[in-house]
């Protein structure tokens, strides 16, 4: 009797109550983003490397026959780590550069201020 | 008492204007602080371009203890004894540098002593500290393999390096094979041996940095990997 | 405090010897003049005269292959001798006074002892090796013993004497010695009226009779090493006599003489009990020799802070080094004190390094090189190494 | 309260008024920034209109004044007490006389300076307050006054004010095709700006990190326009100089000894743990002396050549005679000491060019480096232990 009781509060359909929407935080955009991910690939002069590797191997390693192409690669490098520098160095004051497509958090944040929501 | 703690103040040089020191690493000086110029040349160098001027205002750290500015005082001798040195016994480690040097000389003028030939006499170099550097230079590597994990898998990838760290290794290399020998032969003889050998581009030092760029063509086809 | 540093640096020359800036050579860039500054080319050292001083003469090969074959010349120098392909000794002071005293000497008074005194370093032994040269040079019967200290503080093996009881015998050092003794007098040993006085009787069956050469006495001693010890005895009597006689005259060197009167030697009886220097055997004869009992002789010693051990290296003068027993033994004497280098003597020095391609020059090297070895020759050998 | 009063010494540049009249020119009201007891007024205003706010600004601004004055008497009754205490007139007691007899009784060896026990006029303890800003009516002299922050915002507003002054000149002279003259140009290596504290206690207004940061930008931007030499006196305000070399090349002037030769003594030459004293004399042949004895008192060639190394680069090897006491430390600390004393003591000898030559060969600094301690909890100053699971 008892089971059969039990079962029959379970069969009993459940009244459906309308939940009712809470806006709890406002229904648009926030004007920031935030400082996650933004890894950058730092491979560079993989073509002078190649170029410095071919000539190695004709000349059995030596690296005086091949000074020409591993300066250039060297300076390569040189160059590649001061343009990253500075360019790092922009990208945590948020200093906008023209014509730059990859913004970081910051840069973002500042564009967005510029040009924030029509409300 | 007040006059005594203002003449120290003066005479510091400190920058007590803001209390908060600011500060640099864990170095004891504010970052302000310029590294000491104390070769005389260099500073001639510095007049001659104007940028002394720019110095003149900046308080500059205290010359260290093995900086002079005498020409026999070499910076790059200095850091080979600093890389020597173990457990911070400077004495014997400059000892055993300068011994080194001695040995260089010795070999290079029984050398010298040697050659019949006018010309091939004045191809010999006889100063310890020049042959030195052009080992250093000789031994510097271009690339390094780093390790990098891809999908579980650990990849040698050659990465290139920086100036200051081609030098670091070079020395390490030259360091090294000096201590790899037979027990009678004194650690000074053979890093001579191998700094000779270096300046004139041969010998072990030189085949481990030509074995590094082998290694590294041969994984070139992982450059692209780098950090991630 | 300093001691720790004191001991790091001098670890290395401990059991050699000290050296003196001097050498040189073949002139090999030099104008003459220039040559002149630093030169000489008088190698008679009985030419040497004061206006000499501070210059560089040439030992030649033969005379040092004669005198200083086993020794004599400290080891950090014979190296500096090998790189510059030349053996040169400075002309100084110490050597030159000593050496015009050897020719006005009145031989037939008893045997004057001369003492070579300095600070480490200073050139003791090599003003001793010019005087050396000098001796051999005018016809000296020469009884040098290269350094002391290497048979009282690191001798090769030690036994006790059979002759005498309580003594211990060095028998290998003496043997080298003799060997040592035989060439460097080889030309004067063969004098036919070199003759031994009594007979020594060695053993049942071995005897030196009276009236055998020195050399046959010399040659016993070197080939029956047991009795190198007690040859060397027989040998400074004999030598005493002859020159008492007047057949040779006789020049007695030795380096580190201060070992004969320091207590802790590294000798050992075979109950490892530590000998003093007075209960080896060899000592009897060369304290002998060094006694004023003779003429027709001289005797000139060195005394020095490293023939003794590290912790007593309190003082450089004769009257520390030698103790009671032997400033008593050596007086009278006649001091000399051998100084660091003059101004003078530091050009030639550096001069000479210069004409070996030894330093690479720099302005201001000599300033810097005087002040930083305080004109020690030993530390300013050591300073000009690395430069 | 020391620092404070030693660096009015050694910077004349810096305004030592702590009044606030960097505005008083612009707006025309002197009032808002002057100190309390100029503007506390002295009778109750008779106007009924009086506003809340000027009410309760006048009772704060009256039981201020009531407990300054307190502290003030007793500050007096202190001093004479004090000046009694140490036998001395109390009327021409100076501070100067305050703070030795304050040492002097309470002998204290905190680290920190602040922490000791001090006694100044309370002017000086008390921190300063602003003035009434607004009138009886409740009418704010200032019209930033709103923004909460007045004098900061008055000193933005400026800076925008020159920099539009300023590129109307520019483009004026462009007009005129002059080029600006680059013997002028504001040169400001030497100087940097003031920090965040200075500047609150020069505003009398407590400002955040960012508006520190954006009030820099600021002056960072009106500086790079090429004619800002034109306003250097409104910039050289906001700066503080890096170094005052004139303390350094301050020698003192040899004395002369009874041998008529000049001489002079460093005192208290530190490094590390060593201390030594250090007698230079002029002229001198090059001999050394170190405790009674030669250069030989060092063994090692590192510490000789330090000893040497304010000689060669003076050039004065064979000209001077030293004599050195040293004590405690090593041989390389006492180099050191020795080192810095013969380089400090040789500025009496030579000219001005040599001594600024010195200074940047790093001769001049003291070097107060010293071993770091070991902290518990690991092997050393910085190795930690071997970490261990558990």
């Amino acid at each position: 009797m008892k089971i059969f009781s039990s079962l029959l509060i379970i069969s009993r359909p459940i009244p459906k109550e309308p939940v009712p929407f809470k806006e709890m935080l406002p229904l648009k955009l926030r004007a920031t983003v935030s400082g996650k991910g933004g890894k950058s690939s730092d491979v560079c002069c993989i073509h002078e490397m190649s170029v410095m590797f071919a000539c190695f191997k004709e000349n059995e390693f030596n690296q005086d026959l091949c000074s020409k192409e591993v300066e250039k690669f060297q300076m390569c490098y040189k160059d590649n780590l001061k343009t990253s520098k500075t360019k790092k160095e922009r990208e945590a004051k948020g200093v906008l550069t023209p014509g730059e497509k990859k913004l970081s958090h910051k840069q973002l944040n500042v564009l967005l201020k510029k040009f924030p929501n029509v409300k | 008492m007040f006059g005594i703690t203002k003449i120290q103040f003066f005479n510091s040089n400190l920058k007590v204007l803001s209390t908060i020191i600011q500060q640099n690493g864990m170095s004891q000086y504010p970052n302000y602080y310029i590294k000491p110029i104390y070769k005389k040349d260099s500073q001639e160098e510095l007049i001659k371009s104007g940028e002394i001027k720019k110095l003149s205002h900046l308080p500059t750290r205290a010359a260290l203890a093995d900086q002079t500015s005498s020409f026999s005082n070499d910076p790059l001798a200095n850091l080979l004894i600093n890389y020597c040195m173990r457990e911070g016994n400077k004495i014997l480690a400059r000892n055993l540098v300068e011994q080194c040097f001695e040995n260089i000389k010795r070999l290079q003028l029984e050398k010298y002593h040697k050659t019949t030939n006018e010309e091939d006499k004045h191809q010999i170099d006889l100063d310890p500290k020049s042959i030195l550097h052009k080992a250093i230079e000789n031994c510097k590597p271009i690339l390094q393999l780093t390790p990098i994990k891809r999908g579980g898998v650990r990849y040698q990838v050659p990465v290139p390096i920086t100036d200051k760290k081609a030098q670091f290794i070079s020395m390490k290399w030259l360091i090294a094979a000096g201590q790899e020998k037979e027990s009678t032969v004194r650690f000074n003889l053979q890093l001579a041996r191998e700094l000779i050998d270096a300046a004139n581009n041969t010998g072990r030092v030189i085949k481990k940095k030509q074995d590094l760029h082998r290694q590294c063509e041969a994984n070139r086809a992982y450059a692209h990997y780098r950090w991630s | 405090m300093y001691s720790s540093s004191i001991r790091f640096i001098f670890k290395n020359i401990l059991p050699l010897k000290t050296p003196v800036q001097c050498f040189s050579s073949a002139p090999l860039l030099l104008s003459p003049e220039k040559l002149q500054r630093f030169r000489t080319t008088e190698s008679q050292c009985l030419k040497h005269k004061d206006e000499h001083l501070g210059l560089f003469y040439t030992i030649s090969e033969e005379d040092r292959k004669r005198i200083f074959i086993y020794g004599g010349i400290p080891k950090s120098f014979d190296v500096q001798t090998k790189t510059f392909n030349e053996t040169c000794l400075m002309i100084r002071q110490p050597s030159l006074d000593i050496i015009n005293c050897l020719r006005n000497l009145d031989y037939s008074k008893p045997v004057v002892r001369f003492v070579l005194y300095g600070k480490k370093g200073s050139g003791k032994s090599l003003s001793l090796a010019h005087i050396l040269h000098y001796g051999y040079q005018s016809g000296f019967l020469i009884v040098h013993i290269p350094w002391l200290g290497n048979w009282m503080r690191r001798c090769k093996e030690y036994s006790n004497s059979e002759t005498k009881e309580g003594y211990v015998d060095l028998n290998l050092d003496a043997a080298a010695w003799l060997l040592n003794f035989k060439t460097q007098n080889s030309h004067l040993l063969s004098n036919p009226e070199a003759k031994t006085s009594i007979d020594y009787v060695w053993s049942k069956r071995e005897i030196t009779p009276a009236g055998s050469d020195i050399l046959n006495l010399v040659d016993h001693g070197i080939n029956r090493i047991k009795y190198a010890s007690d040859t060397i005895i027989a040998l400074c009597e004999e030598i005493k006599k002859l020159s008492n006689k007047g057949i040779f005259r006789t020049l007695v060197a030795v380096d580190g003489y201060n070992a004969f009167f320091y207590p802790n030697t590294r000798v050992y009886t075979e109950k490892k009990e530590v000998v003093h220097p007075q209960n080896v055997t060899v000592t009897q004869g060369f304290m002998s020799l060094t006694n004023f009992d003779w003429k027709n002789g001289a005797a000139v010693v060195t005394v020095d802070e490293i023939a003794i051990a590290e912790e007593d290296q309190i003082s450089h003068l004769p009257r520390y080094l030698l103790g009671k027993e032997g400033f008593e033994h050596l007086d009278p004497f006649v001091p000399v004190h051998v100084q660091n280098y003059t101004e003078k003597e530091l050009t030639s020095c550096l001069d000479y390094y210069r004409e070996r391609k030894w330093v690479n020059d720099y302005p201001g090297l000599d300033e810097e090189v005087k002040f930083v070895s305080d004109s020690n020759p030993y530390k300013l050998m050591k300073v000009c190494a690395p430069l | 309260m020391i620092l404070r009063q030693i660096m009015r010494v050694v910077h004349p540049l810096r305004p030592v008024t702590l009044q606030k009249n960097i505005l008083a020119g612009i707006n025309g009201s002197d009032s808002y920034s002057t100190e309390i007891k100029d503007s506390v007024p002295q009778e109750e205003p008779t106007k009924k209109n009086i506003s809340k706010a000027m009410k309760a600004y006048l009772e704060r601004a009256k039981e201020h004044e009531d407990f300054m004055q307190k502290q003030r008497e007793e500050f007096q009754i202190g001093k004479r007490h004090l000046a009694n205490m140490m036998g001395e007139d109390p009327e021409t007691f100076t501070q100067d006389d305050i703070d030795h007899a304050i040492e002097y009784l309470f002998p204290s060896g905190l680290y920190e300076k602040k922490a000791r026990p001090l006694m100044k006029p309370p002017e000086e303890v008390f921190p300063q307050r602003k003035a009434a800003e607004f009138d009886e009516s409740g009418r704010p002299y200032h019209f930033l006054f709103y923004t909460g922050k007045p004098n900061y915002y008055q000193v933005l507003h400026d800076i925008s004010h020159h920099l539009i002054e300023l590129n109307k000149f520019e483009d004026s002279m462009i007009r005129k095709k002059i080029q600006p003259d680059p013997n002028l140009a504001l040169d400001l290596s030497g100087y940097q700006w003031i920090d965040k504290e200075s500047l609150e206690e020069k505003l009398v207004e407590t400002i955040g990190d960012k508006d520190y940061e954006y009030f820099i930008n600021c002056f960072v931007r009106l500086t790079a326009v090429p004619y800002a030499y034109k306003i250097k006196d409104f910039i050289f305000e906001y700066t503080e100089p890096l170094l005052n070399q004139v303390q350094t090349y301050d020698a003192v002037k040899p004395h002369i000894d009874s041998d008529g030769k000049q001489f002079i003594t460093v005192y208290e030459c530190p490094r590390k743990a060593a201390r030594g004293d250090v007698t230079i004399r002029f002229p001198g042949t090059g001999k050394i002396t170190i405790n009674n004895q030669g250069i030989t008192y060092f063994e090692d060639v590192q510490s000789r050549e330090q000893l040497l190394f304010p000689l060669i680069f003076t050039d004065m090897l064979n000209k001077v005679d030293i004599e050195c006491n040293v004590s405690g430390g090593g041989p390389s600390g006492q180099a050191g000491a020795l080192r810095w004393g013969i380089a400090w003591g040789l500025r009496s000898f030579v000219d001005q060019d040599i001594i600024e030559k010195m200074r940047i060969a790093g001769l001049l600094t003291k070097d107060y480096r010293t071993r770091e301690r070991k902290k518990p909890g690991q092997w050393g100053a910085r190795r930690k232990f071997t970490w261990k699971k558990r």
